[in-house]
């Protein structure tokens, strides 16, 4: 039996322990766009303490894989998935079959599609290599200019508050983002969100981001009205869009992202999905859901690897999704949280 | 930015035909020009072009160490099925690099990408699209890929761009053009990637005469050690891995009017290096474990007539035809006992690749002082191995210090084979009107006539052996050294050879563990220094002898000259020794010691 | 002597020692049978040398194993014994050393064709400037009578008690297919013809090859004795085209009455002009060889 | 070696190719006169038997001859030398005997030449033809005195050059002392008449019975010296040496006063001129020489009972063939050495009764080859006898000459080097000039002085000595002729020989042992030689070789009459100017010459003979 997993976040290299786990004898190869070993992606912000080495963010050693006889492919794309031979497709053309399959792709960063040309001016921080390019084009006390400003943008903003930087977030319709948010509690929030020394630019569409001119900072974001605002880096935290489009032609059904039912399993039988990529039927809501946050994927991973190991278990989100506002006047996010 | 102490080792395999150990050479030749000290090391196949696996392996450091390290930092892959077995070669936290966009489907498995160990670090790249960017066509595939690597670490591009010039210089000028370019693309795609390795690369050592240091193989520096030994005349037959010795001396002799001919066989090579030494030449042959065993016979004659020959012996994984391309150190025994008869001649067995320029040179200088044949025992890791070697500015080497027949008595019959003091005889070669003789294999007086009687024989027969006790004195070679700490250790390590350079890594390695231990070289395998050798083992409470061969050839060697028994421990695998395994036996040594200790 | 050419003892010794021919012996008499031819080509070697003029210490005698290999020790030249079919490698080598030696190679069919037989070819290609007198008697003297390569069918050794089987080499032809420079048949029963030859053959700016036919007065009693070859050895015909390569080989063909004499000899740069140009194409400059220097 | 080689072996090309030699050779036969001192030092040299021989006989030839089967070849061979063949071949003191090299050491005993000459001498075909080379008349006129042996070889030789020759003889028959001296057991007179006419029938006039002298003589010699152009004087040695025992007293030779005392000379002579000899029962015969033995063997025959022959040394040392001195022992003579007579005794009649003896021993060796006697002090005896025959010598008798010549210190005619007096014309030869010898060498002392003559008569020189070189294309023997033992020749019976005096004792040789005796000459003429230019010096002829006869040599010294000296050998190569065979030492086996590889050895036939210039 080979199990192939998509995708080496917390979803996937979860779902492979716990195929491990109860399938001894199997073949598990987790398949991996990226160059590193699982790591803690919420730890990232922590690169403007000084937590600079990708070892540190592990959250296994390599000897994990060797142990457990996982087989971790990295920078490895998947380009097509053929459903009826069992094959995935690797961008280096080599083809994988598998008997069963975990697609954990995750997300990627979502940019508003106006923004697409300022993408190149733009910095990312999904993960640690873009992290690290943002943090060295940050000069020491420089101006990030945070747009959109979902739950994980606030959690790096918070750190370089923290670490004297200046934070200036545009704030829009995906402030906040995954927490879903009224209009009052949004302008507390907000307000919270000054309190906690950063500052916030609200009602204003960005156009577009330029390469400021002469020896200020390098980036000068524009906004429709034709003002604009400078700073040294400019973040898209508009949160994620799923990583699907390798599955585009794989015969399984995909909304936004792959359509999965309570116990994981997609439309075929030998493909489940788990974590930011999969959006889970919710008897509860009537509707497919996306569910975030680290322990509601990582149980995301444990569900779909006890079902394909026979198993009958349905998800149900272990987070509260409640954006909190905290007795100091900050805000606290549970999707902040990790084990 | 703190000085970092450079030590990387960066593979290169491919198949034969991608241009694998043009990349390899490239590298290590431009890392030298930066003023880095490098040893490299290529496998390649028997196999004429095809499917045949090539690795080239180059070890930069910040000052010159004589052995391939345990793992390598950097491997490049060229072809993924030859590279797939070399992937777990890679450290952890290493970096594999690899074509990222092949042309054609791969079956499954056969991708590198699928075989690396969780630590490594991948680095797919899309070779042949950036060379048929940049050149308009595939082939620069390999220095697309060096130029990745240059430009991942950084390295100093104009070193890269130099080598490369002088790599094709005897190509068109577009040849340079298309591979500088396709470098550079290479190089610019490299310095874009954020590396996770962590494979440090420093500033080279601030050194005052940086040109000085040349990169070359054994061969090229066994080479060298001819050249400026005055090499008169070369006679060869193609054999790997001694075959670059000739190639490299038959472009090199003729510019200094002195004549290398490809013979018809080993026996000829022989035979006409004889010819020549005899005619007063200064007379080499080099070959491998196949032609030496053909030369055999020759050689007894060469110790019997006392007529000077170098020869140069590349050891081979054998017997028989055995694994041409693999490295061996089990010739020593034909080395120094091949051949019928008391045969007693002298036998030199460089540990690097300045050893060989140096036991080169001194080797013709022996050779006449005491008018013998001289083996310069290589093997095929030294041989192929380049490193970078400075070279004292003043050429050391001696010509013509032979003892020539003096015009006193000249009304005398010339003695040729004179019984001396020191067992050496003033020798005379054609042309010299006082010094006419006839030299002979069969025994004979000291006038060169056919003589066996008994008392003749002894006689000739001591003054044939005793004659050679000089060259343990002789000026300018270190014939012995002793490494590491001194006085009592808890593990001596004896060893000759290419094996040595992994014998102090292992042993500099046991030291920082906290092991006492030392290690002992041996250059001169005949006559063997006994003396310094039972000296060093009298301080060593275990002693082991790393070699690549089965028995333990040189342990026997050594055991039976001063009466003691070693710990063999002995490799064939084809392969050089390897530096942890080394490392692991002088710990259970140590080990042993300790226990017994204890149980004491 | 004949009547006509009166020979006083006196004046004949006053002319050999006077010649200096005597100069290129050494001091030990020959240990050959008596009888032998090597004899034969001991005095024709001697002659030659005396005639041409070549200074003893410039000459080098190279013998391998068989009963040439005495030859060295009774010519007052320098000489090497070397091994058992290894003479011209040897030879080669010393020339190569040194172009100015006059290099004189001695052997017989077995050193030659049998053990030594690989070498043949590449010193004629190569056209080492070198002499190679070689000795067929048919048979291996020093062992005490044994079969050789250029031994006839039906021959009776110790080695073949049942008659030879194997056809002997026409090592004429095989030279003269090799391309040797210069080959050419002596018959060790006629020393003056020999001798011219060995001189012509020593000469001769190439590789020289002469064929010498001997008998084996010690272990060949029957087949190729004196008496037999006295009226089996032939000249070579008087028109005969010693430039002509196919001639030769015709003449060479005709074993059963060998013809001595001159077969071919061509002119074309030796060895040593070879190794000289690729010197210069090196961008070197020939040197001075090594040698006494 | 020469610069220019040439090929001794021509072999024809394709099959046309003449038969060659059995040794696979051609020579050509050619033949070479050759007046080089050194190869007429060589013959000398190598041909003993020749250079021994007083006549100068080509031996090797003649001998050669007999094993052809060409006895009458042999004899003329002979007569060129010595015109008595028949009569030396018989009583020839042959001194080539003892100097043959078959006789030397190691080589065995000498070959029989005086026997294979009287072989020829007698199985020649009867009526042989003989050759003589005949000059024209010369006009000039010879007078030989004395018809002996050298007499009558002189006016032979003469005769033949053309001058007109007489011979003035004493006796009624020309022969001298071969007809007078010598007992015809010995001689047969029948040979001895045949050859005698043979040496006059070119002319030469035989004047018998006449004496030449000054008082009661028929002719003076002045006479004849004014009437020939020449005269020779060839009276030989007629008269006994007296024994040193004078009766001092009466200063008379005591053996000429006792009557039964005589001196063997005069015995002889008295015998063969037909007079009747008496000996007694016991007959001592004091004398080493011919003469003593033969007196002993007359008394044998005349019926002495015992006959003792008395020498001063011992039997071994008398110029006496031991073969001589056997047959007279078997005939029952005793010899008895070591003793001089130093007293005749006598009885009271004045008849000698017996010799008193003083005992000797053997001294040191003489000039002449001979042992010195040295009495014993007191050690005399007597011994008694009823003959004496005294024989120790004979001398000359010059007192008929009454032309002036000079004499001597010993009264011998003083002769110049072309055997000339002090008076012109006149030529003395023979035991007349050299004292009493050989009939060998009297024969060929007339020889050589008739050439002297023939020279003085001419004016100039006529014949020369040259020697004859011929090419030979085969050796001529075979080695296993070497080991063919000296053939004996027959005797009568002790018995037979009794019963008359002319009984011959020697029976001479059949055909087969002459063969078998003439096959044994090594042929010493046969030169063997190297021909260096085509020598290997592959020392295969020394390997055959069956003595130390081919030497590496090194260097030769060349004597005076050209012959060589010793040859220096070596054994150092680089020395080494030739491999030579030393002729001296060469018993012409042919081994060489058979074995040499580059057939380089030749072998030529060296004679001596005579051409005219």
């Amino acid at each position: 039996m080979h199990h192939v997993i998509i995708g080496n976040g917390v979803a996937g290299s979860h779902a492979a322990s716990v195929l491990r786990e109860r399938d001894p004898g199997s073949q598990i190869t987790i398949i991996s766009a990226g160059a590193l070993l699982f790591y803690n992606r919420y730890d990232l912000p922590d690169l403007f303490r000084g937590r600079c080495d990708w070892v540190d963010y592990l959250v296994y050693p390599p000897a994990f894989y060797e142990e457990n006889k996982i087989k971790l492919r990295r920078k490895s794309l998947v380009t097509e998935v053929d459903t009826n031979k069992r094959t995935l497709t690797l961008a280096h053309r080599e083809v994988v079959t598998y008997d069963q399959l975990l697609v954990a792709t995750g997300g990627v960063a979502y940019v508003p599609e106006r923004l697409l040309d300022s993408i190149p001016l733009m910095h990312g921080f999904n993960n640690f290599r873009v992290a690290m390019a943002m943090r060295e084009a940050l000069p020491d006390g420089g101006v990030v200019i945070m747009l959109g400003g979902d739950a994980l943008g606030l959690d790096l903003a918070r750190t370089l508050i923290e670490t004297n930087y200046k934070v200036v977030v545009v704030a829009g319709d995906r402030t906040f983002w995954p927490h879903e948010l009224t209009q009052e509690t949004r302008s507390s929030y907000l307000q919270a969100l000054e309190k906690m020394h950063l500052d916030v630019v609200d009602g204003k569409q960005v156009d577009r981001v330029e390469q400021s001119n002469g020896t200020g900072p390098a980036r000068r974001v524009v906004f429709d009205d034709g003002s604009d605002l400078t700073g040294d880096v400019v973040l898209p935290f508009y949160g994620l869009a799923p990583s699907v489009d390798f599955m585009s032609h794989a015969g399984i059904d995909i909304e936004r992202g792959v359509l999965v039912n309570p116990q994981l399993q997609t439309t075929r039988d030998d493909i489940w999905a788990a974590g930011d990529v999969c959006q889970i039927w919710s008897p509860e809501h009537n509707t497919y859901r996306f569910y975030y946050g680290w322990k509601n994927v990582k149980t995301m991973g444990d569900v779909a690897a006890r079902n394909m190991t026979g198993d009958d278990v349905t998800f149900t989100t272990a987070v509260d999704e409640i954006l909190q506002l905290k007795p100091d006047g900050t805000i606290y996010s549970p999707f902040w949280e990790y084990d | 930015m703190t000085s970092i102490h450079t030590d990387v080792q960066i593979g290169i395999c491919g198949s034969a035909g991608d241009g694998t150990i043009a990349v390899g050479d490239i590298l290590k030749r431009a890392m030298a020009r930066a003023g880095y000290r490098v040893i490299a090391f290529d496998e390649y196949p028997a196999e004429i072009r095809g499917f045949g696996k090539c690795v080239a392996r180059t070890r930069i450091t910040t000052e010159q160490v004589y052995s391939m390290k345990p793992k390598t930092d950097v491997l490049v892959s060229l072809n993924d099925a030859h590279a797939i077995p070399h992937a777990e070669e890679v450290r952890d936290f290493g970096a594999v690099i690899y074509d990222s966009a092949p042309i054609t489907m791969i079956d499954e498995g056969w991708h590198i990408s699928g075989h690396l160990n969780p630590g490594q670090l991948p680095y797919g790249l899309p070779m042949r699209e950036i060379s048929e960017q940049a050149t308009g066509s595939s082939r620069s595939r390999n220095i697309v890929a060096l130029g990745f690597v240059a430009g991942l670490y950084q390295l100093p591009r104009q070193a890269f761009i130099d080598a490369i010039a002088a790599k094709f210089q005897t190509k068109a000028a577009e040849v340079t053009q298309s591979n500088v370019a396709a470098f550079n693309a290479g190089y610019d795609n490299g310095a874009e990637i954020y590396r996770f390795d962590k494979v440090e690369v420093g500033p080279p050592a601030r050194r005052t005469r940086v040109h000085d240091s040349t990169m070359m193989t054994g061969n090229a520096a066994v080479v060298r050690g001819c050249l400026d030994a005055g090499i008169e005349t070369f006679f060869g037959y193609p054999i790997t891995p001694a075959t670059s010795i000739m190639e490299r001396l038959a472009v090199e002799m003729p510019k200094h009017g002195a004549r290398l001919l490809q013979t018809e066989d080993e026996i000829s090579a022989i035979s006409a290096t004889v010819g020549a030494g005899f005619a007063g030449a200064r007379a080499a042959t080099a070959t491998s474990g196949p032609g030496f065993a053909l030369m055999s016979e020759m050689m007894g004659l060469g110790v019997m007539a006392e007529v000077p020959a170098v020869v140069f012996v590349s050891q081979r994984g054998g017997p028989s035809t055995g694994m041409p391309t693999k490295t061996e150190q089990a010739d020593l025994n034909i080395a120094v006992f091949g051949g019928h008869g008391d045969a007693k001649r002298i036998v030199l067995a460089p540990t690097n690749v300045e050893g060989c320029w140096r036991c080169a040179g001194r080797a013709f200088e022996m050779a006449e002082a005491y008018q013998t044949p001289v083996v310069v025992l290589l093997d095929l890791y030294l041989s192929n191995r380049y490193e970078t070697v400075v070279f004292p500015n003043k050429n050391p080497f001696v010509r013509d210090a032979w003892k020539r027949p003096t015009q006193d008595n000249a009304n005398e019959p010339y003695r040729r084979f004179e019984l001396t003091a020191d067992g050496i005889s003033p020798r005379a070669v054609p042309g010299d009107p006082h010094g006419i003789h006839t030299a002979t294999g069969l025994e004979h007086n000291e006038f060169g006539r056919p003589n066996d009687l008994s008392a003749m024989h002894f006689q000739m027969t001591e003054k044939r052996h005793e004659k050679l006790n000089a060259a343990l004195k002789h000026p300018g070679i270190t014939i012995y050294k002793r490494f590491g700490d001194t006085g009592e250790v808890d593990v001596g390590l004896l060893a000759w050879g290419s094996t040595f350079g992994e014998t102090l890594e292992a042993m500099l390695l046991a030291r920082a563990e906290g092991i006492r231990c030392a290690a002992m070289k041996v250059v001169m395998l005949s006559p063997l220094p006994v003396k310094p050798i039972k000296r060093f083992l009298k301080d060593c409470k275990e002693v082991i002898v790393p070699e690549l061969n089965y028995e333990g050839q040189f342990a026997n060697l050594v055991s039976g000259a001063v009466g003691r028994d070693v710990i063999r421990f002995n490799r064939v695998t084809g392969k050089p020794m390897a530096v942890n395994e080394i490392l692991d036996t002088i710990r259970s040594a140590a080990g042993k010691r300790k226990l017994r200790k204890s149980a004491a | 002597m004949s009547p006509e050419h009166p020979i006083y003892l006196e004046d004949k010794l006053e002319e050999i020692r006077g010649s200096g021919r005597l100069g290129y012996r050494s001091k030990s008499l020959p240990t050959w049978c008596p009888g032998c031819g090597y004899y034969s080509m001991t005095e024709g070697v001697t002659w030659a040398l005396n005639e041409i003029g070549l200074r003893n210490e410039d000459v080098v005698i190279v013998s391998g194993i068989g009963c040439a290999s005495r030859f060295p020790f009774f010519m007052e030249t320098y000489g090497f014994h070397t091994l058992h079919g290894r003479t011209l490698p040897v030879a080669t080598g010393i020339k190569v050393a040194n172009d100015k030696l006059t290099v004189v190679v001695v052997g017989g069919d077995g050193d030659g064709f049998a053990i030594g037989g690989g070498h043949i070819p590449h010193v004629a290609r190569r056209n080492v400037d070198i002499t190679y007198l070689l000795f067929d008697n048919g048979i291996y003297g020093l062992t005490k009578g044994q079969v050789s390569p250029t031994s006839a069918i039906g021959f009776t050794t110790s080695t073949s008690p049942f008659e030879n089987h194997d056809q002997p080499l026409n090592p004429l032809m095989m030279l003269l297919s090799y391309g040797a420079s210069w080959v050419g048949q002596a018959y060790a029963g006629q020393p003056g013809h020999l001798a011219e030859m060995i001189r012509a053959a020593i000469k001769h700016r190439g590789f020289s090859y002469l064929h010498i036919l001997s008998p084996c007065v010690t272990f060949d009693k029957t087949d190729r004795t004196y008496r037999n070859l006295d009226f089996s050895v032939r000249n070579l015909p008087e028109d005969h085209d010693h430039s002509n390569r196919l001639a030769a080989i015709r003449e060479a063909t005709k074993v059963d009455r060998p013809a001595v004499g001159l077969y071919y000899v061509e002119n074309r740069p030796t060895l040593s002009d070879t190794l000289d140009e690729v010197m210069i194409r090196a961008g070197g400059k020939p040197a001075e060889q090594a040698g006494a220097g | 070696m020469s610069s220019q080689k040439i090929s001794k072996i021509h072999v024809d090309e394709g099959e046309d190719f003449s038969t060659p030699n059995v040794f696979g050779r051609r020579v050509e036969t050619t033949v070479r006169y050759s007046t080089d001192p050194r190869e007429i030092g060589w013959v000398r040299e190598n041909v003993p038997c020749q250079t021994a021989c007083p006549a100068d006989t080509n031996i090797p030839a003649y001998i050669r001859m007999i094993v052809e089967n060409r006895y009458g070849r042999s004899y003329e061979l002979n007569r060129i030398a010595n015109v008595l063949p028949g009569v030396l071949g018989r009583i020839c003191s042959r001194p080539c005997e003892p100097v043959c090299r078959h006789g030397w050491p190691g080589n065995g005993e000498p070959v029989n030449i005086c026997h294979l000459k009287r072989a020829a001498a007698d199985l020649k075909t009867e009526g042989h033809r003989i050759s003589e080379d005949l000059y024209s008349p010369s006009g000039k006129t010879v007078a030989i005195i004395g018809g002996g042996p050298a007499g009558l070889a002189g006016a032979h030789d003469l005769s033949l050059l053309g001058h007109a020759v007489t011979i003035y003889e004493r006796e009624t028959r020309a022969g001298g002392m071969l007809r007078y001296g010598i007992p015809e057991f010995r001689l047969p007179r029948d040979i001895l008449d045949v050859e005698v006419h043979n040496t006059t029938r070119m002319g030469v006039t035989l004047k018998t019975g006449v004496t030449v002298g000054n008082n009661d003589s028929d002719i003076k010699l002045s006479e004849i010296c004014e009437q020939f152009d020449s005269v020779l004087l060839t009276t030989g040695c007629m008269a006994a040496i007296a024994l040193p025992l004078r009766d001092l007293e009466h200063d008379r030779d005591i053996v000429l006063d006792l009557p039964n005392a005589e001196y063997g000379l005069d015995f002889l002579l008295a015998l063969h001129r037909g007079e009747t000899k008496t000996v007694g029962k016991r007959v001592a015969v004091i004398g080493a020489g011919f003469t003593a033995l033969d007196c002993a063997r007359v008394a044998k025959r005349l019926g002495a009972e015992d006959v003792t022959i008395h020498l001063r040394t011992t039997e071994k040392y008398i110029p006496v063939m031991e073969e001589e001195i056997l047959e007279a022992k078997r005939e029952g003579v005793s010899i008895r050495g070591l003793r001089t007579p130093v007293e005749l005794i006598t009885d009271e009649h004045g008849n000698g009764t017996g010799v008193r003896f003083v005992q000797n021993r053997l001294g040191a060796w003489r000039a002449n080859g001979r042992r010195e006697a040295i009495p014993i002090e007191g050690s005399e005896f007597i011994e008694p006898f009823d003959t004496i025959l005294v024989a120790i010598g004979q001398k000359t008798v010059n007192d008929y000459i009454d032309v002036a010549v000079e004499l001597d210190r010993w009264g011998n005619v003083k002769i110049d080097d072309n055997g000339m007096t002090s008076a012109k014309g006149l030529f003395a030869a023979g035991d007349f000039v050299s004292g009493a010898s050989t009939v060998i060498q009297a024969v060929g002392l007339g020889r050589d002085i008739s050439l002297r003559v023939d020279e003085w008569l001419m004016g100039r020189q006529r014949r020369r000595k040259v020697v004859r070189i011929e090419a030979v294309d085969e050796p001529l023997r075979e080695r296993r002729f070497d080991f063919i033992p000296r053939q004996h020749m027959a005797t009568a019976s002790v018995s037979d020989r009794f019963d008359d005096m002319t009984t011959e004792v020697e029976m001479g040789f059949d055909k087969d042992t002459a063969l078998e005796e003439a096959k044994r000459c090594y042929l010493c003429y046969l030169n063997y030689e190297i021909d260096i230019d085509n020598c290997i010096y592959c020392r295969a002829c020394i390997d055959v070789a069956p003595r130390d006869c081919i030497k590496l040599v090194k260097d030769v010294a060349i004597q005076p009459d050209g012959t060589y000296g010793s040859l220096e050998e070596t054994k150092v190569w680089d020395q080494v100017g030739a491999i030579w065979i030393d002729n001296r030492e060469c018993i012409r086996c042919g081994a060489c010459y058979q074995v040499c590889p580059t057939h380089c050895i030749s072998i030529s036939r060296k004679e001596i003979m005579y051409q005219d210039i």
